[in-house]
Formats: structure tokens, C-alpha cells, sequence
């Protein structure tokens, strides 16, 4: 048990108890920001594990613009502030199906790696990882750039059907 | 370190990401439970680039980072992802006043018994504009 | 490349060509490209005709080589899958591919003057080419795969015949004709898997010739094939595709369905079936004679009763080409050449059949036989050519569809065993009930007082063009059938010597 | 080969080649049709004159046509005396008819295929005389049927022409199935198709018996279609519907006189085989009666002449039974004259008077004196009167039967001197109620037998004359009627009706050949005696009853003595309602039910599947349709469980 299991059983209990509150809590806005909670502790286990630009990543991404997104998509849905009785299904296929995939995945991974440690190897550096994406990965990374390009104007188009409208005689 | 601890944490969030996309119907919350799920993968991906790093650097096989690229890719991936996704449920919204994933029929309805049915699932978009913002 | 495998190639490739140049016309030039097709189609005629020339007329049974064509041209295409690009010609596939070639130039002859409803002319000529490359190469082809690969060429283009320029129901019958030859063309398509991966070859001269499939192979493998070709010639009881695509394809895809398509059902048989796998289908003889039969008996007896015009000449294709089968069936040299004589006979007789029906049906706007009446009064040419085709469909001897009916019987009563003569005592029975059916055809249709104004009762030149080498090729092939069996007996003889 | 045999093989060629001449020619050039038909016709007679002069022993000669397997077919010749003689009557008949149809279709729009099929008719008839292979003689022989069919059907005015055609090609096809199984087994059985090696194999007993008797009742079948034999004899007198001459050439002279020749010329195999002679002798002595009672109550003048023909044929078939072959072929030819005659000669009286039925007709011996005298002539032969040329060849039928052993023989001999009374009977009164007595107008009501008639044109036409081209073939066929009998005593002409003996006269002809081709049995034809009374006296019968009966009331039908069997006879014993009932209703009822069950069963299997596929996808795609969690709880859910089955399963984790 060294530090670095400590710390990241500790953020995995965060990350795992937020998880849960997110996936079950009857506010939508809480469940937002239960999110922030789970996602800032999965960017602590990366900073545990050496991988310190995944977790700028995941802070600057996930936190500062997903969660702001989906927080923004409450309020133009007109979620209720406040608990709503109706947010859920029947929990029962959920929990079978749910509870199976993790906990199926967790005994799959607790019987490959039983209590085997490794050693860390260089901590992570950003520019080696630069490299890296722009060497190795260049080709996905740019076709990345245009998946992001066709997203952006395909929310565009999505959420503004007069953009597409033949007649434009939809009211705005 | 021990790589277990965080792929059980990566499992479990995998598993609770499953039951809330099961579980919610309401679709922010449902894409909300998909980033859970995201996430577990992420982390499964950065543990792995960090195990292998350790123990293959050494015979000076495999490239370290892979993993790190990937989960960067994935989560900008997620982040075009949920641009997309909350225009659709933005869109949804316009058209049923709901953002509840439930109603939404997958195919054309069948030949309708009745006309009423038939028009209420058929969706429409002038009327679907009648909806107050 | 001999001058041979050229005209080989060249039989092949003009209609494929021409349904090419076809296609990328430009699209205000209509009749031209009517024209140009026809034009391919003569071509590949005219090289077809001239393979005959080049043979090999050296006798060929001292050889000791079952199949011995008169050339062959052989690429490796795909070593890998051992698929060779394989043609050949012998005296078993000549006549078929002239036939196929001829009644394409005749139907894209008639195209040039007339186009049924659905679709723009040019494209039929286009499909009709394609047609023509799948039957003749499946004809040509020497080797398992690629005769499956040309198998199936035909169906879509077939398919898109039947289903634009058709009939009322053109689409049921379409999908009807080609979901039931792909549910055949699948088996084949196993059974030449199994021979090929048995053998390691898809030589189908060396198939031939060697033992390379131990006996449950080939049973395996011809109950596979029999059930395709069975489906393509078709057997009863796997034959009721063909009545609706017969009846509702346009006249031309009529000709070509019953003059060659049905044919490469009984080439298979005999190329493939009694060449490749002689064990199968010495053990499946019965089976096949008994349903042969069955087919002349039931397809006679359907037509007795039947109301519909071009139907009633569709089955009377079951029964046709059950005589053709029953004559495989009996593996004996006699009632392969039987079969032979037996396809072109009813390519030639059938296609001329259509091709009135469908002038018929042009003219008085109803195919049913209780509307029609008293052609001869409103037509009496069409009236005459209908007499005729009838006559000998119903196997006039001295007419093109006698020497294969009767030498099926004949071939069956060699065989000796009571089975085989009760068969061929049935067979002269449904020979006798065609007869019925015919003359109730006739009857219905020329004889009595003029039923219905016809438009246009008179002949056009192009029609007659069209009909005469018909009406020619079945009154010659009557008095000398020879013309085509007279190349098929050694082959044919040597073929059967396989036959344990 | 000789020369000769070429000119044989030619002499079919002839007409055949005029018939596809004639065919080409547009429906209304009738004269050259005309001169086509005569042409082709004429030709023939003399080529085969030409032949018959120079025949001093028979011949054959083949040239190899195809061959599957073992077995050829050749298109060969076997020519002999016999062959010639009915050739030479084939080619007589059909000039004569080719003549007689310019006059007597002279108003037809369409002469030309007419005359074609007559010619190709003629044609065929003289491949089935000619022909040395059994599938050759075959070709003949439908062809014959097929042109036959043609031209019962030729009469567009006729509703009943067409039903006619199409029975009388469907009821001599029935009886052509056995045909070709006996021919099959002929050539199977010897290995060749060809007559003289059939034959040969036959007498050498190299045929099993079985066989050889199964074979030769089916060629018996087919015999008996052809020559309208009972039970297989109805088709003969619907086939009157077609034109006269058609009626002459086919139906009475030589077509229907096929089977008899064939029955002669595969002697050997019937005599080979066990029963079958018994067969067709009662199946001769059956006819006989039938037809010529049939005759008695018959209204239709050619239906009379139909049904004597049915008898007459019968009485060829009962020689042939009880093996008097020589006056069996001897029989054929004087028929052949004399009924050609009497169809022409009837043909003159219908166009006259314009209609078919007797009782339209009366008193012509003054309006036709010309056709009077000559069809007097051919009656008075078809009775048997002496001494034309019926008397001699029915007589030697007749003593043969009557000095022969056997029940076969004393049944044939009983049937037939009944017949002998009952045709003098059935002519005498044709004779009276057509030629003498008052002029009747044509439709005269009440008589029941009228509907039988095949034609009936109500309108009452005056009275003409006999064109000439019609009136020369009626007198020049006279004269062979009258004088044919006497060339039994012309020692040449026997030996020319007796059969070669099949095994010397192995096939083909051996130049120089020294031995001559001695004949099968030697037998005579002309019987001098006391016992020739016999059958004058039951000519004489005949003739009395119908002339006393006539004397009474010259405008009634004699045929009233008959009394309460009249409509018997007059429907031929209801033999057509029983072959409709038996045959043709339950094989039409078969076919549809094949049908339905085709449709409905085999069919409704296939679309049935296509049907059940399409009902299965609906299926599925509705548990598919379902809201998106469902789905998504699908997904994941089969996911998880595929995760689960690899691991169990793989166990490599």
C-alpha cells in the first residue's frame, strides 16, 4: 500500500459515491454538479497516475465546458429546479444490468491483476506526449479536428431548424 | 501502485454509468451517465498506458502515452458528443415540450387505427413550433 | 490466342461491350442505341456461328478424355481460390450457345421495333446483352466457379426485365423468380464449394475425367446441384416461379427465359451433374425420372385446364423440359441426346410461342383464352404461325419437338427395369395430353367466330424477321436433326461413359 | 442402292415440296395453288406408275438420318408391289381430289394452305407407304393425323368443324400412344429401327414373346385410332364436318387405310405374337356390325358413307386377323375407288342441293344423271354386287373366313355376311331417298335425327348441276370401281398383294440379286364356286327389305322398319356419351383439380414461405420498434450477456 493507492482509493470513492448520487439524486442540477464532483476527482487519479495533461484536459473540458453545457441544456429544457418525482424508470433491469456490467468488469479486472504492483515509470511529460500525438497520431488527431468542425455545425443545424427550412416561414 | 485499485474504480463507474443511462429518462441525465461511462474507459486507458509504460519501457517495447493520446481523443470526442447530443435534446424539446427519452418512437408508426394517434406521434414540426418559449 | 479462343473471347465480350456502349450513349440517342446493340448482338451471332468452324475434327473418343472441347482459353484469374478463367466449346454446348445467341438478336431485333411499356428501349437491349454474356458464359465455362459466377450473372438483369417492363403483376413475379433461383444458385453455390474444396480443382475438364470425389462427395455435392438446377429448369415440383415470370415478362424476356435460361438448368445437369458427380446422379436417376414424369403428367394436365395465354405456354415449358430431363435421367447415351435435341427444340419452338403470344396479347389487349377466339378470321397469318408453333410444340414428328420426346421414351424403355418403362409409358401419355392441350388452344384461339377486334391485325415486316428463323429452325431441325446431334455424339457418348 | 430407291425416297418429296411451296404463297393465289396441288399430286402418281413399271423385286435403300446411342434413325425405303399398288390409289385419290376442291372450294378465301395440306397430306401418306424405319413411318403417320385436323377445321362456317377436328386428332393420338410404345419396343427390343431388321428380329424370335405382344397390341392401338376401329372409331363420322373432298381423300380412301397397311406391313409381328390377331379379329367383327348399323339410322348422307367406311375398314382388319392379307390389301384398293367415288359423288348431290341431309334431298337421278349412275356404280360395289369390284374383294374376305379354323375366323366370317346384309340394306336405302322418289325442300321438320347432322344451311337453294371439274374425278374414279374386281384374274396382279418374306428380303437391295424374294405364304384371291352365292343372297336381302319398305311410302325414311332401336343406331350405341363420360369428363375434372392443387399446394407452399418470412420480420421489427430505453436496455443487456459468454466460454481469463 503505497501513497499513490491511497490517494487513489480515496478519489475513487469520491469519484465512485458522486457516480452514484449523480445516477440517482432527484434534482437535475444537483446531478450536474455531482458530475463536476466525479469528473474533478478522475482528473486527481490521473494526476496520481502520471498523467498530468489528461487531467488539465479533463479539468478544462469536462468541468469547464461539458458540465457548463449540460447545466445550460437544463435551464433551456426548463428542468425543475427543484426534485422531480418523475426522472426515473423502474430501477430493476437497471440495477441487473448495470450492477452486472460493473461489477462483472471489476471481478474480470480484480482476477487478472489480483494485488500485483508495478512501478511508475518516468513521470509524464507533456512534451513527450506532444510528439507523441503529433507524430504517431497526427492522422486521427486532424481527422479529430474535423469530426469536432462537422459536431459544431451539426448542433448548429440541429438545434436551429430555420437555419435548414425551405419556406423560412418558421417562427422565431 | 497497484493497477487494480483503479480499474475497479474504472468498473464500477462504468457499471453505475450503465444503470443511469437504464435508469434515467430524463436525457440530460442520460448524457450525463454516458460521460460516467466515458470516464471509466478513460481511466482504464491511462492506467493501462501507465502499467505498460512500467513494465514494458524497460525491454523497450511499446510506446508510452498511447493511452494518454487515446484518452484525450476520447474526450474531445465527448465534448463534440455532448455539443451534438444537447442540440438533439434541445430539439426534442422544442418538439414534445419533454425532455424525456420514453416517447420517442424509433420507426414510422404503424398504419394508425385511429387518425388521432397517428398525428400525435407523427412528428410535425409547425406544430411542434406552436410550444411557447 | 488462336483464332478460336478469339471468337471465344469475342462471343463473350461484344455483348458485354455493346451493352456497354449501350448504356453510355447519350441519352436522346434512342433508336441508335437500339440500333448499336442489335448491331452487338449480331456480332456475337455471327461469332458464335463461326466457332463451329474452327473445330477440332479429329475423332476425339481415341483421346479418352470425357470432355474434349473444340478449344479452350485458360487464364488464372484468382490462383488462390484455384478459380481459372476457363472456356471452351464442344458439341454438348454449341448448339446452346448458338441458339442463345441467335434468339438475343432476334429479341433485340424486335426491341428495335417494338418496346413494351416501362421503360426506355435502349436499357432493355442493354439488359438483354447482359443477359446474354451470364447464358453464354455459362454455357462457355469450363470451370466450377466461374460457371456459378456466370450463373448468377443472369438473374439481375432478369430481374430488372421482368420487373420494369412486365405485366400488371410484375414485381411479385420478379421478386418471385428471383428469390426462388437464389435460393437455388445458394446450394449450387455449396455444392461447387464442396467439390472444390474435395477436389482442389474447378477444372471441370479435369472433373471429368479423374475420381477425385470419393462417393459421399458426390452425393452430397449432386444433391446440392440437382436441387439448383432443378430450381433453374425447372423440376417439378420446384417450377412455379415460371409460370408468373413468364407471364408477366415483357414478350422478349419470355423468349429468352424459356428459349435458353431454363437451359441452363439441363446444361448444368449434364455438363455438371453427370460430368463432375456421375455417382450422384446415377443414384439419383429414379428420383429424377419420377419427377420428370411427374412434371410431363402435371404440367400437361395444368395446361388442360388452364385460362391464360402465355400461362398456359409457360407450363407447357414444365412439361417440355421434363421430357428434357427425363432423358438425363436416363443417363443413357440415347436420352442424353434426347435432352439435347430436346432443349434446342423448345428453345426455338417455346421462343417462337412467345413471341406470338405476345402479338397476340399486343394486338387484342387480353391474354385469356375465353375472350380470344377466331383469330384466323381477324389474322390468318398470325392465326397460321400459331398453328404452327403449336403443332410442334406438341411434338409433331417431323417437327424440331418430336425426336426429343419420343427418344426420352425410348432411352427410358432401354433402361429395361419396370420403373423405366412405367415412366416411359407415362411419358407417352403426357405426350398424348400436350396434344390435348394444344388443340384446346387452338381451338379457343383461332377457331370459331372472331371474339374481339384486334388493332392491327397484320404482320409487320419486323416481326416476320424476327419469327422466320424461328419457323425455319424447327421445321429443319425436324427433318435433320442431325444439325445438332450429329456434333453432340461423341461428346455426348463419351460424357456417358463416365456414368458408372 | 438401285436407282430405284432414290425415286422411291423422291416420291414423298414431291408433294411435300409443293405443299411448302404452296404454303409460302398468299392466302388467295388460287391458281397457282390449284396448279401447285394438282401438280405435286400428278407428279407423284407418275413417278410412282414410273416405279410400279419398272418393279421386278423389292428393294430398299437408307440413308442414316441420326443415331442416339445404338440406335439410328434413317430416313429409308421399303418398297415392294404391295406399297406401290396403294400408293398408285393414294395418288389417283389425290388428283382426283385436287381437281375435284378447285371446283368445289371455288368461293374459299383461303384455298392456298387448302391445297397445301393436301399436298402435304399426300405427302405423308406416301412416307407412311414408302417408309422402310418405324420412326419414319411414324413421321407419316401424325403428320397425317396433324393434316387431317387441318382440314376437318378448314370450314370456318361449320361451329362444329373445329370440335370435330380436335377429337378426331385427339382420339387417333390416344390410340398413337400405344403406337409408339409398340414401335419402341419394336426398335428397342431389335436394336434398330429399321423395318426389314425389325421384322427379321421378329421372325428370328429374337423378340421376347411378351414383348412382342405388348408391342403389337400397342401398334394394334394405334391401328385402331387410325383405321377407326372400335372402341376408338367415334372420331369418323364427326370428322365429316370437314370439306367433301377432305372426306374422300382421308376419311374413306387412304388415310384411315394406314393402319390397315401398317397392320400388312408388320405382318410377322402380329402373327408372331400371341392373341393379338384374336384381338383384332374381334375388334373387327365388333366394328363391322357397329358401323354398319350405325349407317342404317343415319341422317347425314356422309355420315352414312362414314359409318360404311368404319365397316368396310372392319372388313380389311377382320382379313388381316384371320390372315388373308393378300384380300385385306385387295379390299383397300377397291374401297379406296369406290368410296372416294361416293364421297365425290355426294359432294356433287350436297352442292346441289346445299345440305347434308337426306331427307333434303330426292329425285336427283334427273337433275345429275351423270353422278346418278356413277355413284350407282360405287354403291352397288360397297354392297358387293357382282360384278364390280366390291363383289370380288369382299368375297375372297369372306371364303378366306369361311375356310379358315378357328372361332376367330367363324366369328369374322358371321360378322360379315350379317354386314353384307345390313349394307346392302343401309346403300339401297341411301340409293332410293337421294336419287329417286319426289324432290324434298331441305328442311323438313320432324325428323329427330336432324341435330345429328354436321350441317344443315336451311335456306332452300335451287337445284344446280355438277360442275365439270367435279362431275371427271366422280366418272374416271367409276371406272376402277366397276373393273378393279377383275384384275384378281389377272395372274401378274396376285403375286403383287402378297408380303415378301421379311427374312430373305433382309434391307437393301443386292444388284443382280439371282434368287427372286419368294412371298411370306402364298395366297388366292379369286374363288370361283358355288360358294359365291352366299353373299349374292344376302346382297339380294338387303336390297329387298330397303326397297320394300321404300315401296310403301317413297317419301318416308325406310329407316322407320328399324322401330325403337333407331335411336340407338342413330347415336352409334351412345358410344360418344359413353367416351365423353368416361374419358373426357373425368380427365378435364382431373386437370382442374391438378390445377388447383398446383396452384393451391405447390404454389401456395412457395409464396407461403415468402409469406411466413414476411410475417416473421413483422414480428421481429415490432419487438424491434419499441421506445429507445428498451432498446438501449437491449443493447447493453446483450452486451453484458455476450461479455459473460466469452469469459465463461473463452476462459482464458
Amino acid at each position: 500500500m503505497t501513497v499513490a493507492d491511497i490517494l487513489l482509493l480515496a478519489l475513487g470513492a469520491v469519484a465512485v459515491g458522486a457516480a452514484l448520487l449523480v445516477v440517482t439524486t432527484a434534482h437535475v442540477v444537483r446531478a450536474g454538479l455531482y458530475l463536476v464532483l466525479t469528473l474533478g476527482a478522475v482528473a486527481g487519479m490521473y494526476l496520481v497516475l502520471a498523467a498530468e495533461l489528461v487531467a488539465w484536459v479533463q479539468v478544462l473540458i469536462y468541468v469547464g465546458a461539458v458540465v457548463v453545457l449540460l447545466l445550460f441544456a437544463v435551464m433551456l429544457t426548463r428542468a425543475p429546479i427543484g426534485a422531480s418525482a418523475d426522472l426515473d424508470r423502474p430501477a430493476g433491469p437497471a440495477m441487473l444490468i448495470g450492477g452486472g456490467a460493473g461489477l462483472g468488469l471489476a471481478a474480470l479486472f480484480i482476477d487478472a491483476y489480483r494485488w500485483t504492483a508495478v512501478e511508475f515509470g518516468e513521470p509524464g511529460r507533456v512534451g513527450v506526449l506532444g510528439e507523441e500525438i503529433f507524430g504517431n497520431w497526427v492522422l486521427p488527431f486532424e481527422v479529430l479536428s474535423v469530426l469536432l468542425l462537422a459536431a459544431l455545425i451539426g448542433a448548429i443545424i440541429v438545434s436551429r431548424p430555420d437555419i435548414g427550412a425551405r419556406n423560412g416561414k418558421v417562427p422565431h | 501502485m497497484r493497477p487494480v485499485i483503479p480499474y475497479v474504480i474504472a468498473a464500477l463507474l462504468f457499471g453505475i454509468g450503465v444503470y443511469g443511462v437504464l435508469r434515467r429518462r430524463h436525457a440530460i441525465l442520460l448524457l450525463m451517465a454516458v460521460e460516467l461511462m466515458l470516464n471509466a474507459v478513460n481511466i482504464v486507458l491511462v492506467t493501462a498506458a501507465t502499467t505498460v509504460q512500467a513494465t514494458l519501457a524497460a525491454a523497450g517495447v511499446g510506446t508510452p502515452y498511447t493511452g494518454h493520446v487515446f484518452a484525450l481523443f476520447i474526450i474531445v470526442i465527448a465534448a463534440a458528443e455532448v455539443g451534438v447530443g444537447l442540440a438533439i435534446v434541445l430539439q426534442l424539446f422544442r418538439l414534445r415540450s419533454s425532455a424525456a427519452v420514453d416517447t420517442v418512437p424509433l420507426s414510422d408508426p404503424d398504419p394508425p387505427p385511429d387518425a388521432a394517434h397517428a398525428t400525435a406521434a407523427e412528428p410535425d414540426p409547425p406544430t411542434a413550433e406552436a410550444v411557447p418559449r | 490466342m488462336s483464332a478460336g479462343q478469339m471468337l471465344l473471347v469475342a462471343t463473350l465480350a461484344v455483348p458485354a461491350l455493346g451493352a456497354a456502349v449501350v448504356a453510355l450513349l447519350p441519352r436522346r440517342i434512342e433508336q441508335g442505341a437500339r440500333v448499336t446493340g442489335t448491331v452487338a448482338a449480331a456480332l456475337a451471332f455471327l461469332a458464335s456461328a463461326l466457332l463451329y468452324l474452327g473445330r477440332d475434327w479429329s475423332p476425339m473418343i481415341a483421346l479418352g478424355t470425357p470432355v474434349q472441347p473444340w478449344y479452350q482459353l485458360q487464364l488464372d484469374w484468382v490462383p488462390w481460390l484455384n478459380l481459372q478463367f476457363h472456356l471452351g466449346v464442344d458439341g454438348i454446348s454449341y448448339p446452346l450457345v448458338v441458339l442463345t445467341t441467335l434468339l438475343t438478336f432476334l429479341c433485340c431485333l424486335f426491341t428495335i421495333y417494338r418496346v413494351p411499356e416501362g421503360g426506355r428501349g435502349r436499357s432493355l437491349v442493354a439488359l438483354l446483352l447482359v443477359t446474354e454474356v451470364g447464358i453464354v458464359g455459362t454455357f462457355l465455362a469450363f470451370d466450377l466457379v466461374l460457371f456459378f459466377i456466370f450463373f448468377e450473372v443472369v438473374l439481375l438483369p432478369m430481374f430488372a426485365i421482368i420487373a420494369f417492363w412486365g405485366g400488371e403483376r410484375r414485381r411479385h413475379a420478379a421478386r418471385k423468380f428471383a428469390f426462388y433461383t437464389l435460393f437455388g444458385s445458394v446450394l449450387l453455390l455449396v455444392g461447387v464449394f464442396v467439390v472444390v474444396g474435395s477436389a482442389g480443382t474447378a477444372d471441370i475438364v479435369a472433373l471429368t475425367a479423374g475420381e477425385a470425389l470419393t462417393r459421399p462427395i458426390q452425393l452430397t455435392a449432386f444433391t446440392l446441384f440437382a436441387v439448383a438446377f432443378a430450381v433453374k429448369s425447372p423440376l417439378w415440383p420446384l417450377h412455379t416461379w415460371l409460370p408468373d415470370a413468364h407471364t408477366e415478362a415483357p414478350t422478349v424476356g419470355s423468349v429468352i427465359l424459356a428459349g435458353v435460361l431454363l437451359k441452363m438448368g439441363t446444361y448444368g445437369l449434364i455438363r455438371i451433374g453427370v460430368g463432375v458427380t456421375p455417382e450422384g446422379i446415377a443414384w439419383a436417376a429414379p428420383v429424377l425420372g419420377v419427377l420428370a414424369v411427374a412434371a410431363i403428367i402435371i404440367g400437361a394436365l395444368v395446361c388442360l385446364a388452364q385460362t391464360e395465354l402465355k400461362r398456359l405456354i409457360a407450363y407447357s415449358s414444365v412439361g417440355h423440359m421434363g421430357f428434357v430431363l427425363l432423358g438425363i435421367a436416363t443417363l443413357s447415351v440415347a436420352g442424353l441426346q434426347a435432352a439435347l435435341i430436346g432443349n434446342i427444340a423448345h428453345g426455338i419452338i417455346t421462343g417462337l410461342l412467345f413471341f406470338l403470344a405476345g402479338a397476340i396479347k399486343d394486338r387484342a389487349h387480353t391474354g385469356e383464352l375465353a375472350r380470344l377466339g377466331g383469330l384466323r378470321e381477324n389474322a390468318p397469318v398470325l392465326a397460321g404461325l400459331l398453328g404452327f408453333g403449336a403443332i410442334a410444340s406438341l411434338g409433331l414428328p417431323g417437327l424440331a419437338g418430336f425426336w426429343g420426346e419420343i427418344f426420352a421414351v425410348v432411352a427410358a424403355f432401354q433402361r429395361g427395369d419396370t420403373l423405366w418403362v412405367v415412366l416411359g409409358v407415362a411419358a407417352a401419355v403426357g405426350a398424348a395430353l400436350t396434344a390435348a392441350y394444344f388443340l384446346r388452344l387452338l381451338r379457343r384461339v383461332t377457331h370459331g367466330p372472331a371474339a374481339l377486334q384486334l388493332t392491327a391485325p397484320g404482320l409487320t415486316r419486323p416481326e416476320l424477321v424476327a419469327w422466320s428463323p424461328l419457323v425455319l429452325l424447327a421445321l429443319a431441325l425436324g427433318l435433320l436433326p442431325a444439325l445438332v446431334l450429329g456434333m453432340a455424339y461423341d461428346p455426348v457418348t463419351a460424357l456417358a461413359g463416365v456414368v458408372p | 442402292m438401285t436407282t430405284h430407291a432414290p425415286l422411291a425416297m423422291l416420291l414423298p418429296a414431291i408433294p411435300f415440296a409443293a405443299a411448302l411451296v404452296t404454303l409460302l404463297l398468299p392466302q388467295r393465289s388460287r391458281a397457282v395453288a390449284a396448279t401447285l396441288g394438282i401438280a405435286g399430286a400428278a407428279g407423284a402418281l407418275a413417278l410412282t406408275l414410273v416405279l410400279l413399271l419398272t418393279f421386278d423385286q423389292p428393294y430398299g435403300g437408307y440413308v442414316e438420318l441420326v443415331r442416339f446411342g445404338e440406335l439410328a434413325v434413317s430416313f429409308g425405303v421399303r418398297v415392294d408391289t404391295a406399297a406401290l399398288l396403294v400408293a398408285v390409289a393414294t395418288g389417283v385419290v389425290a388428283l382426283a381430289v385436287q381437281v375435284y376442291s378447285v371446283s368445289y372450294l371455288h368461293d374459299d378465301q383461303r384455298y392456298a394452305p387448302y391445297a397445301a395440306q393436301v399436298s402435304l397430306f399426300t405427302a405423308a401418306m406416301l412416307l407412311v407407304l414408302v417408309a422402310g424405319d418405324l420412326i419414319v413411318l411414324l413421321v407419316g403417320w401424325e403428320v397425317m393425323g396433324i393434316c387431317s385436323y387441318l382440314l376437318i377445321a378448314h370450314d370456318r362456317r361449320l361451329p362444329a368443324a373445329p370440335g370435330a377436328a380436335v377429337k378426331a386428332f385427339l382420339v387417333t393420338r390416344v390410340g398413337d400412344v400405344g403406337f409408339w410404345l409398340g414401335i419402341i419396343l419394336l426398335g428397342v427390343g431389335a436394336g434398330s429401327f429399321r423395318i426389314a431388321d425389325v421384322l427379321a428380329a421378329v421372325t428370328a424370335g429374337e423378340i421376347s414373346g411378351t414383348v412382342l405382344t405388348v408391342a403389337a397390341l400397342g401398334l394394334l392401338a394405334g391401328v385402331a385410332g387410325k383405321s377407326a376401329q372400335f372402341p376408338l372409331h367415334t372420331w369418323l363420322p364427326d370428322a365429316m364436318a370437314g370439306p367433301t373432298p377432305i372426306s374422300a381423300l382421308i376419311h374413306a380412301a387412304t388415310m384411315v387405310a394406314a393402319g390397315i397397311y401398317v397392320v400388312f406391313r408388320l405382318y410377322p409381328v402380329f402373327s408372331g405374337a400371341t392373341g393379338v390377331l384374336a384381338v383384332l379379329g374381334v375388334m373387327a367383327a365388333v366394328t363391322m356390325l357397329l358401323g354398319a348399323l350405325a349407317a342404317t339410322a343415319a341422317e347425314d348422307i356422309k355420315r352414312v358413307l362414314a359409318w360404311s367406311t368404319v365397316s368396310q375398314l372392319a372388313y380389311m382388319a377382320g382379313a388381316l386377323a384371320i390372315g388373308a392379307t393378300a384380300a385385306a390389301l385387295f379390299h383397300l384398293l377397291t374401297h379406296a375407288a369406290f368410296k372416294a367415288l361416293l364421297f365425290l359423288g355426294a359432294g356433287i348431290v350436297i352442292h346441289a342441293v346445299g345440305t347434308n341431309l337426306m331427307s333434303g334431298m330426292g329425285g336427283l337421278r334427273r337433275a345429275l344423271p351423270a353422278t346418278f349412275w356413277s355413284m350407282t356404280i360405287g354403291l352397288a360395289a360397297l354392297v358387293g354386287l357382282p360384278p364390280l369390284a366390291g363383289f370380288w374383294s369382299k368375297d375372297a374376305i369372306l371364303y378366306a373366313a369361311s375356310g379358315t379354323a378357328g372361332w376367330v375366323a367363324a366369328l369374322v366370317f358371321a360378322a360379315g355376311l350379317a354386314t353384307v346384309v345390313v349394307t346392302a340394306w343401309y346403300a339401297t336405302r341411301l340409293w332410293l331417298r337421294t336419287f329417286f322418289g319426289a324432290p324434298r325442300p331441305s328442311s323438313q321438320e320432324g325428323s329427330p335425327l336432324q341435330a345429328m347432322a354436321v350441317s344443315g344451311d336451311p335456306s332452300s337453294k335451287p337445284v344446280h348441276g355438277a360442275p365439270p371439274l367435279m362431275l371427271w374425278p366422280v366418272v374416271a374414279l367409276a371406272v376402277p370401281s366397276a373393273l378393279l374386281g377383275f384384275a384378281a384374274f389377272a395372274e401378274a396382279f396376285v403375286p403383287w398383294l402378297q408380303t415378301p418374306d421379311p427374312v430373305e428380303w433382309a434391307g437393301e437391295y443386292v444388284a443382280g440379286a439371282q434368287a427372286p424374294v419368294p412371298v411370306l405364304a402364298e395366297q388366292e384371291l379369286l374363288h370361283i364356286g358355288v360358294f359365291m352365292v352366299v353373299p349374292v343372297a344376302a346382297v339380294a336381302l338387303g336390297i329387298v327389305l330397303a326397297w320394300a319398305m321404300w315401296r310403301r311410302d317413297t317419301a318416308a325414311d325406310p329407316a322407320r322398319l328399324l322401330g325403337p332401336v333407331r335411336p340407338v343406331f342413330a347415336h352409334a350405341f351412345y358410344l360418344d356419351q359413353v367416351q365423353h363420360a368416361v374419358v373426357v369428363r373425368p380427365v378435364t375434372a382431373f386437370a382442374r383439380a391438378v390445377r388447383r392443387t398446383d396452384e393451391v399446394v405447390v404454389d401456395g407452399a412457395v409464396e407461403g414461405t415468402g409469406r411466413g418470412t414476411l410475417g416473421i420480420g413483422a414480428l421481429l421489427a415490432r419487438a424491434h420498434r419499441g421506445a429507445v430505453p428498451r432498446a438501449v436496455a437491449a443493447v447493453l443487456g446483450g452486451a453484458l450477456l455476450f461479455g459473460i459468454v466469452a469469459v465463461t466460454l473463452g476462459g482464458a481469463w
